[in-house]
């Protein structure tokens, strides 16, 4: 796909780490205020598209990302798996999901046990998932003009 | 009550929208719409009155919460939202490129 | 023994993720790894089904009730659930194995195994789940992989039949989404047995609940309904189910829509709400209707794949009409004896069916694999140059219309006589009449596709038989189609259905099971 | 160096926004202005050693200033356009060739016209703008380029070049 003129495109180069920012700030506090895993990888995805959009790109780069980043997914999707394992592991009991770390001081950025680490897990799954959708969507259209 | 009420009325106006819409995109719309009255209802649910966002935060762990469960709930369904519109819009982008149209009367190879 | 509970959906799940990364490296990976974990689910719900009785329960996160307030996901496993969770893994084991000549001619063939191992996932975790969320998310993923397999040949047909399956499918999702938004505002629970519970308890305190609870049941009876392919919801089961590509096209037909439609149907209206005279009318009737409604129109269908799919409804309405009996004579308090053996020919016929309808999809697609075609009018003699097939779909078509030594005859006749039994003599009646008309359009399947002459078209064009992982998959179905009929003997029925049926029969002892109250 | 610059930026970003001073949240902000760093370096800015030159903050004050106050003239110039009863307005596009050289200067240049009230950047090709004005005061080049651009342009480019 084309990309725009270039006032977007020096806009984009500055907000585009910003927004990144921004989401890798919602997961990470997820567990201290409202948001979380979903929400914060929605905003980096957002990131994402809006650099294809500025930018444009060619139609196998596309291809190679996307390819890239269904791996990325599916690589988080495995990670969350292999965390809840873990506590059938570690917590003694049998228990699928089992909070096996150390919960930590209320109000404090690390503590909540695993939750910050599934937030961040999740929240690169849904990067990777909503910036698929979007690179497929567009790969689509390309192939249309041909 | 009342806000009730049009929450099902906002369901029905989607519903009406899949009945009747002839275009694949608008019945996406619709089902978007239907999905959103879902998701106001589930969060009416919980709501209490004079309730706080549920996150214990220091120096108000006692404050009066709102019912956290629907809310998780919703979360839910909007992942689950996103999928199948996106799903759907996938697929109706295929149809697009195979039929030419995006008219239902005229994407009708099946029948009976 | 319950901690291996969770593993019915770790298994699927983790191995549809491991083969996205793993099978873009390794050659055949995914084809290699799909048949082994699922010979492994056959052999853990074998294992289940012999080592454990009652029901077994399992905390996700291992939080325990306060209190009597359940706040753990319950994952639970009764007989009703090993029952299909057994259809589930067998039909699917076979189904994949098909599967490993059939999607030679996809070029994504990477991806429908991927999908195919979602969607057993999504199947398990709605039969395991105690929990009404948990279902409604569960079916998603079921539903979700669904249509994307339904649309894996990209083709015109697939397209739309799938478009239109999830518009129908979005809104019975939303409706059941509803329902139970209106289910947790009246008993502030998720919980199938705390719900069940509280409604028992509440049910004649609060007037509102007796309205709320009949306009709960009517949505989730249009949502799982629509789901099950029931009478007024059946539309777009012809389309989607004979245009996916055969071996889903089984696995849809066999076990999809039992699994999230009949078995969530019977676990709310049996175990969740307060059994009630209207609403089991209501079930056996829409049952009965749709048994005839599939019946009529499977009888002027020439696509093969379409005759099959008709027919899916019409079974439906008889496992449907079974159960429904039961409840009937439940909710009326009749003897229980009858009802048990209306019930048992219900999930009799629920197992039976997934069996032989799996078997005749695979056969259809075997047909189509081979001649290119699905129109009846196209074909005939295939006999001649498709021997396993013709054999093993014969096999199939006698087994679906009740013919003796074969499994169908058995539960239908069982349905038929707890009618008898319980005096609704009419829907007997309607029963064998329906039977009848089975026997009718599968002759004409025979007839028309493999028979009529010689078949000197085909051995002109060299159609040789189908490759080994096809046949097996075939020629193993038609064999469990003779040895399902040993369940009418009581000790073998006694391990594999009884659990199941005695679930059902004493409906309130779910609660108490689970919450240990 | 783009990538120091951008793990600079977005650690003091990240600073402001947890406004906390404790070590775990140093860490987690280092490591956050890395992966961004690393993911986003590559396209960012390309002559950014221009952060690290103090006196362009100098003139990006004085530069805030100026806009301010060219902000407020011009609002009550478009205010009285607009309520006085005749409409004094004659509007139209203009085409202004700008000195700039780099593609961010032409970029704050067009935002700058476009925030102010009464003007807005329609396009650029190459280093022609063609802005649309609401009272277009004159026809000669020489002057409406410097009634538009000459309040801003000799502060940009002491800022960006």
């Amino acid at each position: 796909m084309k990309g725009m003129t270039f006032i977007v495109k020096k806009i984009t180069q500055i907000i585009c780490p910003i927004i990144f920012m921004f989401g890798l700030y919602i997961i990470v506090h997820g567990h201290l205020s409202p948001g979380g895993g979903f929400a914060g990888g929605v905003i980096m995805a957002g990131a994402f598209i809006l650099q294809i959009l500025a930018n444009g790109k060619i139609l196998p780069k596309l291809r190679k990302e996307e390819e890239g980043l269904e791996f990325m997914e599916s690589a988080a999707i495995l990670g969350f798996l292999i965390l809840a394992g873990l506590g059938l592991l570690i917590s003694g009991g049998v228990v699928f999901f089992a909070n096996f770390l150390d919960k930590g001081e209320l109000g404090k950025l690390i503590s909540g046990g695993f939750i910050p680490i599934e937030n961040i897990v999740i929240g690169a799954e849904v990067c990777a998932a909503i910036a698929t959708i979007f690179i497929a969507m567009v790969v689509y259209k390309d192939e249309e003009k041909k | 009550m009342i806000i009730y009420l049009l929450c099902f009325i906002l369901f029905l106006v989607g519903l009406y929208g899949v009945i009747s819409k002839r275009n694949l995109i608008k019945i996406i719309i619709s089902i978007a719409i239907m999905e959103y009255s879902i998701n106001l209802f589930f969060i009416l649910i919980g709501y209490v009155e004079g309730g706080t966002a549920p996150i214990i935060t220091k120096g108000f762990e006692n404050a009066k919460f709102v019912d956290p469960l629907p809310q998780a709930m919703i979360l839910t369904s909007i992942v689950i939202g996103l999928a199948t519109t996106a799903l759907l819009l996938a697929v109706a982008i295929r149809i697009y490129q195979k039929y030419g149209t995006f008219d239902i009367n005229k994407i009708k190879d099946l029948k009976g | 023994m319950n901690s291996l509970i969770p593993l019915f959906i770790i298994i699927p799940l983790g191995s549809a993720f491991v083969m996205v990364i793993l099978g873009r490296f390794i050659k055949n990976f995914n084809k290699f790894i799909t048949p082994i974990f699922m010979l492994s689910l056959v052999y853990l719900t074998f294992h289940f089904i012999i080592n454990s009785e009652g029901s077994l329960i399992y905390l996700v996160g291992g939080h325990e009730p306060v209190g009597d307030v359940p706040i753990a996901i319950y994952l639970v496993m009764d007989g009703l659930t090993k029952l299909i969770l057994l259809v589930i893994s067998l039909v699917g084991f076979l189904a994949i194995f098909y599967s490993l000549s059939y999607t030679k001619q996809y070029t994504a063939e990477r991806k429908f195994y991927v999908l195919f191992s979602l969607m057993i996932a999504g199947m398990n975790g709605v039969v395991i789940s105690g929990d009404i969320f948990n279902i409604f998310v569960f079916l998603e993923i079921a539903a979700l992989s669904s249509y994307a397999l339904i649309a894996f040949g990209v083709e015109k047909h697939q397209l739309e039949a799938s478009f239109k399956y999830q518009v129908l499918g979005g809104v019975a999702s939303l409706v059941i989404l509803f329902a139970i938004g209106f289910i947790y505002w009246n008993t502030g629970t998720l919980n199938i047995a705390d719900i069940s519970r509280q409604l028992n308890v509440n049910s004649n305190s609060l007037a509102s609940v007796g309205v709320f609870l009949k306009f709960i049941s009517v949505l989730l009876i249009a949502g799982f309904g629509l789901k099950a392919a029931i009478f007024p919801f059946h539309s777009w089961l012809p389309d989607a189910h004979s245009s996916a590509p055969s071996p889903i096209s089984a696995m849809l037909s066999g076990v999809l829509i039992k699994a999230v439609g009949i078995y969530v149907i019977i676990r709310l209206f049996f175990n969740m709400f307060p059994l009630s005279y209207e609403l089991s009318m209501t079930i056996t009737v829409l049952g009965t209707i749709s048994m005839i409604i599939g019946g009529l129109l499977a009888i002027g269908q020439w696509d093969i794949k379409r005759m099959l799919a008709y027919s899916s409804i019409s079974q439906i309405g008889y496992i449907v009409l079974g159960l429904g009996i039961g409840m009937l004579v439940l909710a009326t308090g009749g003897d229980k004896a009858v009802a048990a053996l209306s019930i048992t020919g219900g999930l009799f016929h629920l197992l039976n069916h997934s069996i032989f309808k799996g078997l005749l999809f695979l056969s259809a697609g075997a047909v189509e694999y081979r001649t290119g075609t699905r129109d009846m009018r196209k074909m005939g003699g295939l006999s001649e140059v498709l021997p396993i097939t013709s054999r093993t779909s014969l096999i199939g078509s006698l087994a679906i219309s009740g013919i003796p030594p074969f499994n169908g005859f058995f539960s239908k006749l069982i349905i038929i006589i707890a009618a008898i039994q319980a005096q609704y003599y009419v829907l007997a009646f309607l029963a064998v009449i329906v039977s009848v008309i089975t026997i009718a359009y599968f002759m004409k399947l025979q007839k028309y596709t493999f028979y009529n002459n010689d078949g000197s078209k085909w051995k002109d064009k060299k159609i040789k038989e189908v490759p080994f992982s096809m046949s097996f998959s075939m020629i193993l179905l038609s064999i469990l189609c003779v040895i399902l009929s040993l369940l009418v003997i009581p000790e073998v029925r006694s391990v594999f259905l009884q659990p199941a049926v005695d679930v059902l029969i004493n409906a309130t002892d779910y609660s108490t099971n689970i919450l240990g109250i | 160096m783009k990538y120091i610059t951008l793990f600079i930026i977005i650690f003091a970003l990240w600073l402001l926004m947890t406004f906390n001073l404790e070590t775990p949240n140093l860490i987690v902000g280092a490591v956050v202005a890395l992966i961004t760093s690393l993911v986003f370096g590559k396209g960012f800015l390309q002559d950014s050693k221009k952060f690290f030159q103090l006196q362009r903050y100098f003139w990006i004050i004085v530069y805030l200033f100026i806009f301010i106050w060219e902000c407020i003239k011009a609002n009550f110039d478009v205010a009285y356009r607009v309520l006085s009863p005749s409409m004094p307005i004659k509007p139209g596009i203009v085409k202004v060739k700008t000195s700039l050289k780099t593609d961010i200067g032409k970029t704050f240049l067009a935002n700058s016209i476009t925030m102010t009230p009464g003007t807005i950047t329609v396009d650029i090709i190459d280093d022609e703008f063609y802005i649309h004005w609401i009272y277009v005061s004159s026809e000669d080049p020489k002057e409406y380029t410097n009634k538009i651009l000459g309040r801003f342009e000799k502060y940009i480019k002491r800022i960006f070049e």
